[in-house]
């Protein structure tokens, strides 16, 4: 027995013990369910200590001479103070340097990337995509302009939803059913031929009922 | 130690651009027509400035094409630096097709350059004029971000004046969203039925907002529950948010006046792997039969997985996510969901402390100035296409500039 | 103290790397604060795994229900990280890359992982259906234009989309179905979009200035 | 003795599928049968929830399990018409002599391969059938593995086979390389300064195939199969704007509709999208493979959905109009 056909029967009935979920919760299900936790933690934790403890940082200082990274080392180890209860509360500095790092950072990409950019775009692309004079292209600009604004204004806080405000609101939230059902139905046809590739993989490789 | 890599690396750097020269073909990947002769063509001019915008170290090369690119043997230009301190000369680069410029990253502050450019033609090198001298220099200030440190400030100054002025004591009106009432319901649920909640912060780890949004929600929803006397289960994917989220739940518990009744246990990591936290949140669903689900954070594919399943057991759920392409997932699937937006209030809104709720009204500032630009925006830039007004095209092309982020 | 200086850290931080956006040469800040992050996050995993551990260990020594499926989980992660740090099998030796073909972690990444973590994405398939069955139903005004906007979307990729409007004067073309779902696409689902991104990036500043301000701190535990 | 009832069931299935004459293929009066059934089902699944009885997410489940399998099984060629993106990309590939030199860059990993591994196979089997040589390369990792898979595939074929095809004189595999679309910039003054040595290790030098190819000039055709970046768009515009070679294409569905605006202005010599255009370049090469099968799995599963949507609103609007009823 070679190894590639022991692999594609271990493949196969794992890929039916996870099917079989649908079905219901089941004794096959669990086992592969088991397996897959203790496997991909297992996985994921040899990832990161080759890629980020071994490469990041202990390449980086030892052999390259990096001693900046020293610092997300001390960090790092006094999260392992969480293991010794007395100084656990240590283990709240890095957690406050992610915490910061964390909100520095995205609040400055969202504001660029996000806000700024999303009324550049509305401003510049729709030009674009609805760019001639005719009644059509007049229409795009239009609606882009009013569910912009009446999405916005679902999102604004500072006003109760009543009267014309209220009524204004209530376009917005129909832009914004649009935008979900656009993508509902954007996605739906996609995630079909994922189960064609898993059954696929049964019929062909592993059964070889078919070519 | 620096020093020997930089030697190392422009040693690997020269012998390769000698490599890539030694194999340039003799002819054109264009078979055309003999145009005009080398000869007819006049120089190349070349400038060399210092590049903006950057912390030093580079140097930006212009050059303009007299015509050498539509000649049949034409391989590409060969940008040439002359180091005028140390006198040294060396090739930097050979640009493909259609390149007028170069940034020449491989530069020192301590130096000053002179460039020229030479046109490869039919194995020959027709080498310009040198350039003026140069020297690389770094900005304090990335004058291309300067509309947004303006924007910036306001927005944020907008948010700290309705903080300090809700400390002082100021009333401030907020409209009530649906989705939060629907919380407290969910664990009174729970509690009622003496079943568990399940809390699932997002898939991401403690870099993605989303989670630390989550995590600020599950402070107060575990006020509740420790009140209550409720269990809540909570199979996180990343380590860090694991500690982060027992810190949140042991404070709200202190909070509660109910610290004996804290347990670790209560949340517990399950494994990195997104398809895989998935295969156990999904298992602990059909087996502990949560009356009250809750997906706050950061979600991909998985969503619409978690909810279905979640919907499958009668689950009372509630999410929120500001990942766009999921938000049609939830709302499908579960009670309640906090779009976008919501999903970083609703902290805010749950602590009802004033402070808070100030920086949503700082935040209604930023969706006011929002709305009045793209207003302002589009109608001037609709009547400046169609009736070539000036000064509608001088706004238009103001906020472009304000607005472009470089 | 025990407060203090994890709230001292975090607005120091936060301020730096804001300002660090703005500065050419303080950018390489947001990389070393991504690296940090990365360390970091392999020393929690210490914790984390650890947990893993102690929770199915429990398991297995109390018996409680379930117990047998704790011992296969701690099977699976054991001979993985056996695999993995010792790197068995691997052609390269111990200084081969860790996912080099015929290693143990690779083969194992290959016939194990790989195939349960593509049929749990599968399962999508099955869930999207139900979903839509259910879910898209006109019981009130929201639903029926989420209904409407999602089948035009939905027929506009199918064949059948096609063949319903093909009938319609090519002066009208922009009601047959296939364009109507190009239009949905780049008008009201642009604009709905786009009302839901500059919404999250002000939530973000203004959760994320709470934050820098210490206003907002549950995660961050209390003096004890 | 209950509990155990399940494992018997699937293990004798299990036992039974594998016995069972292979391939399984059912004939096109079997199979048109089987569709009729999975109709009448729907039919019946209708009339259930007009009159009250909701079915269950199994049965949902179910239908969408039996959509996608049954097909498998169909001798059964849905009607497929060649679009004309297709037919040009046929047209252009028809129109190469024997002995071209046709560049294949394969930008795609796995998770698009039921979309693109049929045209990828269907490609191959033309090429190879008529004496086109093969030049392959990935701007994504996994791509030239999957290039291989098709070559292995194809080469089961006894009429391929036969030919007695040589690693290196009738089709070479230079792998992977990092750079994105600045691999194919360089690849327009030289392929091997990007491509030093093939898959194997060979220098680039010694293989036969690669003698005399120094640069896009000498290439005929490029035919790219891309599920996003780097892929088609990048390809048409460094190596159609600037080189002047003729790229044709096969993309995914979602990758389709960005492309579209190239070959509206000629520069993409032809397109095959999707599970669609798949099938259609299978139909067009007479080499009909895994996507007219693919093709109705989806189509099926597709009009399942649709039908389920279709139901579920039905049932509202009686339940609506019951209760108007009760009311007056």
């Amino acid at each position: 027995m070679d190894s590639a056909l022991i692999g594609t029967w271990l493949a196969a009935l794992l890929t039916l013990g996870i099917m079989s979920f649908i079905y219901k919760d089941n004794l096959y299900y669990k086992v592969c369910e088991a397996i897959f936790i203790g496997i991909s933690a297992g996985y994921w934790f040899i990832t990161y200590f080759w890629d980020s403890l071994y490469r990041k940082a202990w390449v980086g200082i030892v052999h390259q001479g990096d001693y900046i990274l020293l610092g997300g080392v001390i960090l790092g180890a006094m999260m392992l103070t969480r293991l010794f209860g007395k100084i656990g509360w240590i283990a709240r500095w890095p957690l406050a340097f992610i915490v910061g790092a964390t909100a520095g950072l995205k609040m400055m990409v969202y504001f660029t990337t996000n806000a700024m950019a999303q009324v550049h775009g509305t401003v510049n692309d729709m030009m674009a995509a609805f760019s001639g004079g005719d009644l059509y292209d007049l229409i795009g600009r239009l609606v882009i302009l009013i569910g912009t604004v009446t999405g916005l204004i679902y999102f604004y806080f500072s006003k109760e939803h009543k009267g014309v405000f209220g009524g204004v609101a209530k376009v917005g939230t129909w832009f914004l059913m649009i935008t979900f059902g656009a993508s509902f139905g954007y996605t739906v046809m996609s995630r079909m031929s994922l189960l064609l590739g898993r059954i696929d993989f049964l019929l062909t490789d592993w059964l070889k009922l078919v070519k | 130690m620096i020093a020997l890599l930089r030697i190392a690396k422009s040693v690997v750097f020269i012998s390769s651009l000698l490599f890539v020269m030694s194999i340039l073909p003799t002819h054109s990947v264009y078979s055309q027509d003999a145009g005009p002769s080398v000869s007819d063509l006049g120089s190349i001019t070349v400038r060399a400035h210092d590049t903006d915008n950057d912390a030093g170290g580079a140097i930006t090369v212009e050059w303009d094409d007299p015509g050498y690119e539509k000649l049949a043997g034409f391989v590409g230009f060969l940008i040439w630096r002359t180091n005028t301190l140390a006198g040294t000369n060396d090739s930097v680069e050979v640009t493909p097709f259609g390149t007028r410029t170069y940034d020449d990253r491989s530069v020192s502050d301590d130096s000053t350059y002179s460039y020229s450019v030479a046109a490869l033609v039919n194995g020959e090198r027709l080498m310009s004029a040198p350039s003026v001298q140069v020297r690389s220099s770094k900005q304090w200030f990335d004058g291309r971000l300067t509309w947004v440190l303006i924007l910036g400030l306001i927005i944020c100054g907008a948010v700290i004046y309705f903080i300090e002025s809700a400390k002082r004591g100021t009333k401030l009106f907020l409209r009530r969203i649906a989705g939060l009432e629907a919380i407290d319901e969910a664990v009174g649920r729970a509690t009622e039925m003496g079943r568990p909640i399940l809390f699932v912060a997002g898939i991401q780890d403690m870099d993605d907002v989303q989670t630390i949004a989550g995590l600020t929600i599950l402070g107060s929803i575990a006020r509740t529950v420790a009140e209550y006397d409720t269990k809540i289960n909570m199979p996180v994917r990343a380590s860090l948010v694991m500690t982060a989220a027992r810190e949140t739940i042991k404070q709200a518990y202190i909070t509660a006046g109910r610290p004996d009744a804290y347990n670790d246990d209560m949340v517990h990591y399950v494994t990195d792997e997104q398809f895989g936290f998935v295969a156990a949140v999904d298992g602990i669903m059909v087996r502990e039969r949560p009356a009250a689900c809750f997906f706050l954070g950061a979600f991909f594919a998985e969503s619409l997985i978690m909810a279905e399943t979640g919907n499958s057991i009668g689950a009372i759920q509630v999410a929120g996510t500001a990942m766009p392409a999921q938000l049609p997932f939830f709302v499908a699937a579960c009670d309640y969901t906090l779009i976008g937006e919501e999903l970083f209030a609703a902290s805010a809104y749950l602590s009802e402390e004033p402070r808070q709720l100030g920086s949503l009204k700082g935040a209604d500032v930023g969706k006011a100035i929002a709305m009045i630009v793209i207003l302002v925006g589009v109608i001037a830039t609709t009547i400046a296409s169609a009736w070539n007004s000036e000064s509608m095209l001088w706004i238009e092309n103001l906020l472009r500039q304000m607005f472009s982020t470089g | 103290m025990k407060r203090q200086i994890p709230m001292l850290i975090l607005s120091a931080v936060g301020t730096l790397l804001v300002v660090s956006v703005f500065i050419p040469s303080a950018r390489h800040w947001q990389e070393d604060a991504s690296l940090y992050f990365d360390i970091i996050a392999v020393f929690a995993f210490f914790l984390g795994g650890g947990n893993l551990i102690r929770v199915h260990t429990e398991k297995v020594n109390r018996k409680s229900a379930g117990w047998i499926y704790s011992v296969v989980t701690l099977l699976g992660f054991g001979i993985m990280l056996v695999a993995g740090l010792f790197k068995i099998g691997n052609p390269g030796g111990i200084a081969g890359d860790i996912s080099q073909t015929g290693s143990y972690f690779q083969l194992l990444f290959q016939y194990v992982m790989s195939p349960l973590n593509s049929t749990m994405y599968a399962l999508l398939a099955f869930y999207v259906a139900s979903a839509s069955y259910r879910a898209f139903r006109a019981k009130n005004t929201e639903a029926t234009i989420l209904l409407v906007a999602a089948f035009v979307i939905l027929l506009g990729r199918t064949a059948l989309g096609v063949l319903l409007t093909n009938w319609i004067p090519a002066q009208l073309s922009v009601l047959q179905i296939p364009n109507l779902a190009i239009w949905i696409m780049n008008a009201p689902n642009l604009a709905g979009q786009r009302a839901i991104m500059i919404g999250i990036s002000l939530g973000v500043i203004s959760m994320s200035l709470r934050l820098l301000l210490g206003i907002e701190r549950s995660y961050l535990g209390g003096d004890n | 003795m209950k509990k155990y009832y399940y494992w018997f069931i699937l293990i004798a299935l299990i036992i039974v599928l594998i016995l069972l004459p292979k391939p399984l293929i059912v004939s096109p009066t079997v199979s048109t049968t089987l569709t009729v059934l999975l109709g009448l089902a729907l039919v019946v699944v209708l009339v259930l929830t007009l009159r009250g009885h909701m079915i269950g997410r199994r049965t949902v489940f179910l239908f969408i399990g039996m959509s996608l399998t049954l097909p498998f099984f169909m001798n059964f060629q849905m009607p497929i018409k060649v679009s004309p993106e297709v037919q040009t990309l046929f047209d252009a590939m028809a129109k190469l002599p024997s002995g071209s030199k046709v560049l294949a860059a394969f930008d795609y990993d796995p998770p698009s391969a039921p979309e693109l591994q049929p045209q990828a196979e269907a490609f191959m089997a033309y090429a190879f059938k008529h004496d086109l040589k093969v030049i392959i390369m990935g701007l994504w990792p996994q791509g030239p593995q999957q290039a291989n898979m098709a070559i292995a595939k194809v080469l089961q074929q006894p009429g391929i086979r036969a030919k007695n095809l040589r690693y290196g004189v009738d089709y070479v595999n230079l792998g992977f390389q990092s750079g994105n679309e600045f691999v194919i910039q360089r690849m327009g003054t030289s392929f091997s300064g990007m491509f030093p040595r093939d898959i194997y290790n060979t220098d680039y030098d010694k293989i036969p195939l690669l003698n005399g190819v120094e640069n896009f000039s000498n290439i005929d055709f490029v035919f790219n199969l891309s599920a996003g970046y780097p892929g088609t768009v990048e390809w048409v515009q460094i190596a159609v704007d600037r080189y002047g070679v003729k790229v044709g294409a096969g993309n995914t569905a979602v990758q389709a509709p960005s492309v579209y605006p190239y070959l509206s202005s000629h520069k993409l010599t032809g397109l095959a999208g999707g599970m669609s255009g798949a099938a259609e370049f299978e139909q067009a090469t007479k080499e009909i493979g895994k996507a007219n099968t693919y093709i109705l799995s989806q189509s099926f599963s597709h009009m399942v959905v649709i039908a389920f949507i279709i139901i579920g609103n039905a049932a509202l609007f009686v339940s609506y109009r019951k209760s108007k009823q009760k009311g007056a």
